[in-house]
C-alpha cells in the first residue's frame, strides 16, 4: 500500500545501518537496517527512508518474460500460458 | 571657515553585517542600505532619480501590461538560482505571458532582522544581473524589516511593467477547441532542484532549476506569426502548481475541455526519477522558465518551430489538443494506453508516502 | 529507472489488454478487489481500466492507511498538539483527514488546521526525521503519529528501539499501525459479502508492499478456507493487469490459490529481519477501531511494556473516543467495497479534495479522491473539435 | 448523459475560518481564496481578466509614474485605519507625489498560515473600498502562504502605475534656495496611533492616523497653478522617518539647506502630548496623509490657499524656506528663539526613557 | 500641557536671555557643567545655547545614563542573552551601545546587532515589563539589564521586590545603577579640575528629576567643601536659563550656594518612599567601573544578600571584565568635561549617530550625539537666497 | 537625567498602587507606589511607569512669577530680584 520504490545500492556505510541509493541518477542516503544482507549493486526496495526488502533480478527476468510471451500468445491460444509461482496448491 | 567634517559613513559590513531594525526605520541607516547594496545592483537612470516612484517614458502604442509576483521560496539559494534572479524572472514572465515587451521593474523587499548582508548583496546582484539580461530596469523600490521570527530572511515582491503591441492578445480566455497545446520544454526541473535542498529530503541530484526569462521567447513567437499575431491565442507560464495546474486555469477560464498525451510531455529522466522518489507528479511541480503556448492549429508547426528555434525553447513539444467540453476536463492519454483526467493541483504538492 | 520502466510499458499493455479480452468470459461479470491504495493509485494514474474488458470491475479495498484512520485518532493528535503542547510528527497526507468538529465551530479541524491555529506539527518523511526532531528539541514533547500497515511499521519499531537505546526522554509515537490479513477476513466475514452477496467479490489483487514485509503465507487462509484467488502484486500498471489476468484465469478454471505475480520482491516468508524488529516492539492489540470497519479483533499493533515510556497513549494517559463519521459520508461503505464514490450524495458537491469530508477523499490512495482527480471524466466523451 | 456532478466549490469559512498552506499552494484552494475575498472586494474588468497581470489602455501623453511599498505594520488594524487601505494610500500617495494622477495598483500578499479569514476579508475590503475612494483600480495581484512564525499575519506589498502631466516635474531634486516649504495639515498623528496600540505602551488617546489618499489633493494644487505647473517644485509624503527625515532627503538631493520656523508646524495637541510621554519628536513619526510641497515663492500664497481648500489640506501650513548651504542642513528656529539642527532619523524611533 | 508650556514660553525665554546680557560681566568667562543629559538634550533640542550670552559656556557632564556604562557590561548582557539563552530586557538607546568587538570580527557588537544574531532581547518601559515577560516564559530566564541614576532604580527595586513576593523563579536583574553625588565628587577631585585647572567649572546646574528622589541635601557639601555654586533646575529650557542666571549671580557676587530651581517638584529630603524601597532591596558597592571616569569608590549600587537570588551577576556566576574604550574616542574627556565632541577625530566621520563608536553618540542625551544631532549647524552661516 | 514628566491623576485604582494620568488628553496607567499620597487632582512625575514625585503647585506658581518679574526688570537695574529657595547658606 505505500509508496516504495527499488533503487541501487551504490555504496554501504561505515558500520553498515545507512547505504546510498540511486535512482536513476537521483541519489539519497537510506537507511539499510532492515535489509542487512544487501550489498553494493544490489536493488533494494526503498519506503519512508528505509529498505525494506530486495528485488530477485531472476524473478524480475521471470515476469518480464512472462509479459513477453504475451506477444507470442496473441494470436495463438491462452492454454498454454506457464504458470506464475503458486505458493499454495488448490 | 566651516569646521564641519564632510558628510561621512561609514560603509556597511557587507562581509559580516547583519540586516538590524535600523535598516527599515527610513533614517540614514535606510538609505545607507539602499545606497550600497541596490542601487550599484540595479543601476539605471531611472532608480537614480531617487523620487519615491520612477516617472517613465511613455509608450508609444499598444497596451499597458503590468504583473505582479511575492516571492517566498525556501532555501533561498538554489541549484541553478536564488530569490533574486527567481523573483526578476517570474515577474518579467507574467508580462511577458500577456504578450508584452517588459519594460520596467519595481522591488519591494522585507527583510528579516538579522538576515545576512553578505546574502542580500548576492541576492541583489543576482536581481540586477537578471534584470539586465532580461531588458529591464528595476526603476524604483520599498524595503522593510520586520523583527527576527516575523519573516524568513528575505520576501521580494516584484512588480513589472511592459507594453503589448496592437493586436496581441495572450489571455487564458482565448483557448478554443481545436487549438493546439505546446510546452516550450521539460516540465519540473524548477520544483524539484528546490525540493533537493531541504534538509528532510536532501538528495543529491544534477538537477538545476530552469528559472529564467522568457520575453525574448515570446518575442521570437511574435515575430514568426507576422500579421496573425492573434493566432497566438495563450501564453501562460507554468509555475507553482505546474503544467497540469495552469492547463486547468485556462480550460476553466476559456470554457473547454483538453487532451494531452502523456508520451508527448517532455520531462528529463532525472526529474522522474525524483518525482517517483517523493511520490510526487512531475506535472504538478513548478516551472520558472518554461511556458504553455495555445494557437490556432494552422501555426502550431511555425510556432513549435520557432521556439525550438530558440535557446529558451529547444525543448519545445507539442502535447495536445483543446476539446469541446463542458465539464472543463483536462484529460490525458496514459502512456500506457488508458485515460485520466488530470486535475487542479488539490493541496500542496507534497512529498507522499502513501 | 531499471524494474519501474518497463512495468509501464505501454506496448505490453496492448498485449495484456488483448488477453484480458481473449480470456473475458463474456457470460460472467468479474469483481475484483484491490486492497492496497498503491494499486488504487495505480489504476487512476494510468488509466488501467480503460483497458480492462467491460465485465470486468475492480473493487477498491480498505488499504489505504489514510483513509481507515478513524477520526477520534486524529482527535488525539490534535488534542496533543494544542492542549499538550507537543510537537507531533506525521506523514504527508494524514495531514489532511478532518477530525472531529473543533471548538472553532463550523468545519472540522485537521492536524493542518490545527497547525494553522499554532498546533507544532510536523510532516516528516521518515520515522526516523520524528527522532531527529526530538533530539534537535530536547526540552519539548515530540510525538509521532504513526500509520500505516505491515509496510510501514518497521521502521516505526527501529526508531522506537533506537529511541530506547539512547534514552530519548521526550521522544513517543502514538501507535496506529494496522494489520492487513485482519482486515481482509474481516470483510470476507461481513454480511454483504458473506451472507447477503451484495458485494460479489470474485478474488484479491493481493498487497505488493505489505508482502514484502509479511511474505504470501498469510493469505494462504484465504485462498483455502474462502475460496478466494488472492494474486499478489506490484504496485506498477502491468503488474496489476498482470494479476488481473491471473485472477480471471483461476476465476475462469475454478481454481482459489495464492499466486504471486510480484515474485521479484515477495517470498513466502517475508522480511525475517523487519518481522523481528516488529516483534521486539510491538505485540497484538486486542481490537482495534478502523474508519468503515469499525472495531476489528487482533487488527493492530500495540507498544509492548517494555518500551511503554515511547507510548504516548501511556506517556500522556489519553483516552480513546470513537466518533462517528460525518452523517451522509459513505466511507465506510466504501471501503468495505459495498458502495463507490460516486454513489455518495457528497462525492464533489460538498466534498472534494479541498475540503474533504470523509477520509477517502484525502489521500490519491483513497477511493473517492481517486475517482475524483482521475476518473471524473468517465461519463462524459472526449469532442475533438 | 453525464452523471458529473456541477462544479461546486464549499463556500470560504470566513467566520472562523483560517488560512493554511493550501491556500498558498497555486491550485484551486488558492483560486478559492483570491474569487471569494479578493475579487469581490476590488472588483473590476481589468482584474477579472484572470490573467497573471493585466492589460490596460495606455494613457494618452506624459509620463508613466509607478511606485511600489511594503507594508508590514504591526498591530494590523490601528485606530484610523488598517493594513488594508494604508496600503492603499501609501502607494497612491508615491505615484501621487510624482505629480502624477494614480491610474492602476497592483497587490502582493504574504500571509501567514493561520490567519484569520475574517481579519483578510475585513482588510481586503477595506483596500478595495480606499482603492474606489481614490479612482484606482487594483488590476492584478499575487498571494503567497509562509509557514507560522516566518511571516507577521499578513504582510501587503503594492505597486501604483500613474501618468503625470507634461511639464509636472516633482521629484526631490528640483528645491532650490527661496523655495517655501509647505506642509498640508498637523504632523505625527499616524505613528502616535499606531504605537498607542502596541501593548507594553497602551495608552489611551483620542488620536486616529490621518491615512488617506492624496492625489486629489495633488490634483488640486495642480490645477491652482494653469501653465505654471512647473514651479511646483517638490511634493513628498512625510511617512517612514516623518517631516524630518523627508526634509533632509530633499535637501540632500537638492543639495540645498533649509530653514524652518518652530512654532509654525502644525501638531496636535495630543500628539504633542503623547510625543512628551513617550519621548519622542513629532517631527520623526510618521504620516500617511500629508505632504510636504516645495514651491517657487511668488506661487507660495496661491498653493497654500490650494491646499486649504481642500479636505485633505485644511491644516496646511507654510513652515520654512529653502536656503543655500553646502552642507545641507536642515535646521529650525525653535519656539524658544534658539536655533538647532533638524537631524536625519538616527536608527528607529523608539520610545525613550533618557 | 500644564507644567509643561509655561517653561518653554518663548517671550519669557527672550526675557531671561536679556537679563542674562545685562547681567554676564563681559570681564570674565562663566564655564558651567549640566550634570544631566536632561539638560543636555533641553539645551541642543530648544536651541538653549544662542540665548546664552557668548562669554558662557556649558560643559557638558557625565549625567547620562546610557553613557556611563562601560563597555564590559553590555558584553555582560549579550554573553546571557547569546550565551546563556536569557532573554535580555533592557531601556531604549541601550540597545545600541557598542559593545567591545564580537566573535564575528570587524564591527562590535551592540545589543541590538546581537538581537539581530539571534539574541532574544527586549526593549522595555518599565522595570515592571521586565516583571512581566518572566511571568509570560515561564521557562525562559529573564533578565533585566538595569541602568541609570536614582530616577531609575526606586522602580527597579520595586521589580525586585515583587518578584521576590511572587518567589518568580526565573528574573534576575543585572543592576548598573549608579549614584549622582559620587561622579560630581569624582569630578570635582580630577586633576583636571582640581590641580590644573584646565577645566574651569564656576558651578553645576544640578539634576532634576534625581534630585527628586534623593533631594536638594547631598549637594550641599559641594557648595560647602568646594565652593562651587549649584542650583537644582528643571528639564524645562527656562529652567534651565533661569538657573544659568542664578549661576552666573552666584559667582557675580561671590556665592556659592545650592538653590533650587526645581521646587516644584524637589524638596531638600526628596522622596522618603522611594529612598526606603531603594534602602530595602540595594546596598552600596565598594567600587563600579564608569565609562569615562573609570573605577569610582562607592559610585552604585549592588543587590542586597536577602534578594541575590534576583541578582544576574550571583546566579549565573558572571565575571566582570573590564574592556577599553576604542583608542581614538574621546568619551573618556568628554564626560569629564575636559574635551568637547568635536575635539574628537572620529566625530562625525567613522562616529556617527548610525553607528556609534562611543556611548556619547548614542542617547540623544549623550554629548556627542547631541551635538551631532542638533548643533552641528553652528559654524555656518544660514543663507537665505 | 531620566525623561519624567507631570501629568494630573485622574483616577486610582483599587489597592491605591497604580493611577491612570492625564497629559494633554492621553492617559496612561501608573504605578504610584512612590507616592502613596497622591490624590485625584494631583499632578505627579512620571518616569518609567512610575510617578517618582509631585509637583507641588504654590511653589510652581512661585517660579512663574519669578520669570514674570524678569519682565518688570528688563529695563531696571537687577539688584532687586528676590531670592529664590536657597538650601544652604553661603
Ligand atoms: S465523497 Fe467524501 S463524504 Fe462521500 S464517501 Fe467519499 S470521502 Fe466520504
Ligand atoms: S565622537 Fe564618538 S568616538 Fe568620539 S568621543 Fe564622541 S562617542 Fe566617542
Ligand atoms: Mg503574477
Ligand atoms: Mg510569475
Ligand atoms: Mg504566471
Ligand atoms: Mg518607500
Ligand atoms: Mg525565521
Ligand atoms: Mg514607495
Ligand atoms: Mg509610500
Ligand atoms: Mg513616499
Ligand atoms: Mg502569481
Ligand atoms: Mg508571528
Amino acid at each position: 500500500m505505500c509508496l516504495a520504490l527499488p533503487a541501487r545500492v551504490v555504496s554501504l556505510t561505515e558500520g553498515g545501518t545507512d547505504a546510498v541509493v540511486d535512482l536513476g541518477g537521483v541519489r539519497k542516503r537510506i537507511s539499510i537496517a532492515l535489509v542487512p544482507h544487501a550489498r553494493e549493486g544490489d536493488y533494494v526496495i526503498v519506503h519512508v527512508g528505509h529498505a525494506i526488502g530486495m528485488i530477485d533480478p531472476e524473478e524480475a527476468e521471470r515476469t518480464l518474460a512472462l509479459f513477453g510471451e504475451l506477444a507470442a500468445l496473441d494470436a495463438a491460444d491462452a492454454a498454454a500460458v506457464a504458470a506464475p509461482t503458486s505458493t499454495t496448491g488448490a | 571657515m566651516s569646521t564641519i567634517k564632510k558628510d561621512y559613513v561609514r560603509p556597511l559590513n557587507v562581509k559580516t553585517g547583519r540586516v538590524d531594525m535600523n535598516h527599515g526605520a527610513g533614517g540614514r541607516a535606510s538609505t545607507q542600505l539602499i545606497e550600497e547594496i541596490f542601487l550599484p545592483a540595479f543601476d539605471n537612470p531611472f532608480l537614480r532619480q531617487g523620487h519615491d516612484g520612477a516617472a517613465l517614458p511613455l509608450p508609444a502604442a499598444g497596451r499597458l501590461v503590468v504583473a505582479t509576483d511575492a516571492h517566498v521560496i525556501s532555501p533561498l539559494f538554489f541549484p541553478g538560482g536564488d530569490i533574486g534572479c527567481l523573483s526578476v524572472h517570474g515577474t518579467v514572465n507574467d508580462v511577458a505571458m500577456n504578450g508584452a515587451m517588459p519594460l520596467y521593474l519595481t522591488a519591494s523587499f522585507i527583510l528579516e532582522e538579522g538576515f545576512p548582508l553578505a546574502d542580500l548583496k548576492r541576492i541583489a546582484d543576482s536581481m540586477g544581473a537578471a534584470a539586465r539580461e532580461a531588458g529591464v530596469a528595476i526603476v524604483t523600490g520599498d524595503t522593510k524589516v520586520v523583527e527576527q521570527g516575523k519573516g524568513d530572511g528575505v520576501f521580494i515582491s516584484t512588480t513589472g511593467v511592459g507594453v503589448a503591441a496592437p493586436g496581441v492578445d495572450t489571455c487564458g480566455a482565448n483557448a478554443r477547441p481545436g487549438d493546439v497545446v505546446l510546452v516550450s520544454g521539460t516540465v519540473g526541473e524548477h520544483g524539484v532542484a528546490v525540493l533537493s535542498q531541504r534538509e528532510s529530503l536532501a538528495f543529491e541530484t544534477a538537477i538545476v532549476s530552469d528559472t529564467a526569462a522568457l520575453n525574448g521567447l515570446v518575442a521570437a513567437l511574435l515575430a514568426a506569426l507576422p500579421g496573425r499575431e492573434g493566432d497566438l491565442h495563450v501564453l501562460r507560464d507554468p509555475t507553482r502548481g505546474g503544467l497540469a495546474t495552469t492547463l486547468n486555469e485556462i480550460a476553466r477560464q476559456s470554457g473547454v475541455g483538453m487532451l494531452l498525451q502523456e508520451a508527448d510531455i517532455p520531462v528529463l529522466p532525472q526529474v522522474d526519477a525524483a518525482c517517483e522518489l517523493l511520490g510526487l507528479d512531475p506535472l504538478y511541480v513548478a516551472n520558472e522558465g518554461k511556458l504553455v503556448c495555445i494557437c490556432a492549429p494552422d501555426v502550431a508547426d511555425a510556432v513549435l518551430a520557432a521556439m525550438r528555434a530558440h535557446p529558451r525553447g529547444v525543448g519545445a513539444a507539442r502535447i495536445g489538443t483543446v476539446t469541446e467540453d463542458p465539464h472543463r476536463f483536462v484529460q490525458m492519454a496514459t502512456r500506457l494506453g488508458g485515460r485520466r483526467v488530470v486535475d487542479w493541483l488539490s493541496g500542496e504538492q507534497l512529498p507522499r508516502i502513501c | 529507472m531499471k524494474y519501474i520502466d518497463e512495468f509501464r510499458d505501454g506496448a505490453i499493455a496492448q498485449k495484456i489488454a488483448a488477453r484480458l479480452a481473449t480470456e473475458a468470459d463474456p457470460q460472467r461479470s468479474y469483481a475484483f478487489m484491490e486492497f492496497c491504495g498503491g494499486h488504487t493509485h495505480a489504476i487512476s494514474r494510468y488509466g488501467v481500466t480503460e483497458l480492462l474488458p467491460p465485465n470486468v470491475r475492480m473493487v477498491h479495498g480498505p488499504g489505504c492507511p489514510v483513509c481507515v484512520l478513524p477520526i477520534g485518532r486524529i482527535d488525539l493528535a490534535i488534542q496533543l498538539a494544542l492542549e499538550r503542547g507537543a510537537i507531533v510528527c506525521t506523514y504527508g497526507d494524514t495531514m489532511r483527514v478532518p477530525a472531529s468538529p473543533g471548538a472553532a465551530a463550523g468545519e472540522p479541524l485537521s492536524l493542518m488546521r490545527a497547525k494553522a491555529r499554532g498546533g507544532d506539527i510536523r510532516m516528516v518523511y521518515s520515522a526516523a526525521d520524528a527522532l531527529q526532531v526530538a533530539r534537535a528539541n530536547p526540552a519539548r514533547e515530540v510525538v509521532f503519529l504513526a500509520i500505516g500497515f505491515e509496510t510501514t511499521t518497521p521502521p516505526t519499531a527501529l526508531a522506537i528501539r533506537q529511541a530506547a537505546q539512547e534514552d530519548l526522554p521526550n521522544f513517543s509515537v502514538l501507535c496506529c499501525h494496522v494489520l492487513t490479513p485482519a482486515a481482509i477476513t474481516h470483510i470476507l466475514n461481513s454480511p454483504e459479502v458473506k451472507d447477503w452477496r451484495t458485494v460479489p467479490l470474485d478474488g484479491f489483487v493481493g498487497p505488493a508492499h505489505v508482502s514484502i514485509v509479511i511474505g504470501s503465507a498469510p493469505y494462504e487462509g484465504f485462498a483455502r478456507d474462502y475460496r478466494k484467488p488472492v494474486v499478489i502484486a506490484g504496485f506498477e500498471p502491468l503488474d496489476v493487469m498482470q494479476a488481473v489476468l491471473m485472477l480471471m484465469r483461476q476465476v475462469n478454471e475454478g481454481r482459489a490459490e495464492v499466486e504471486n505475480e510480484f515474485s521479484r520482491a515477495v517470498t513466502r516468508q517475508g522480511n525475517a529481519a523487519a518481522q523481528a524488529v516488529v516483534a521486539e516492539v510491538f505485540e497484538l492489540r486486542e481490537s482495534f477501531e478502523w474508519r468503515g470497519l469499525g472495531e476489528v479483533p487482533v487488527s493492530a499493533l500495540k507498544i509492548k511494556p517494555a518500551f511503554e515510556r515511547f507510548d504516548a497513549e501511556a506517556r500522556f494517559g489519553l483516552t480513546y473516543r470513537a466518533v462517528a463519521d460525518h452523517k451522509q459520508c459513505a466511507c465506510g461503505e466504501i471501503l468495505r467495497g459495498v458502495k463507490r464514490p460516486t454513489d455518495c450524495k457528497l462525492f464533489g458537491t460538498v466534498c472534494t479534495p479541498e475540503s474533504p469530508m470523509g477520509s477517502c477523499m484525502v489521500s490519491s490512495e483513497g477511493a473517492c479522491a481517486a475517482h475524483y482527480s482521475y476518473g471524473r471524466f468517465r461519463d462524459i466523451p472526449v469532442v475533438a473539435a
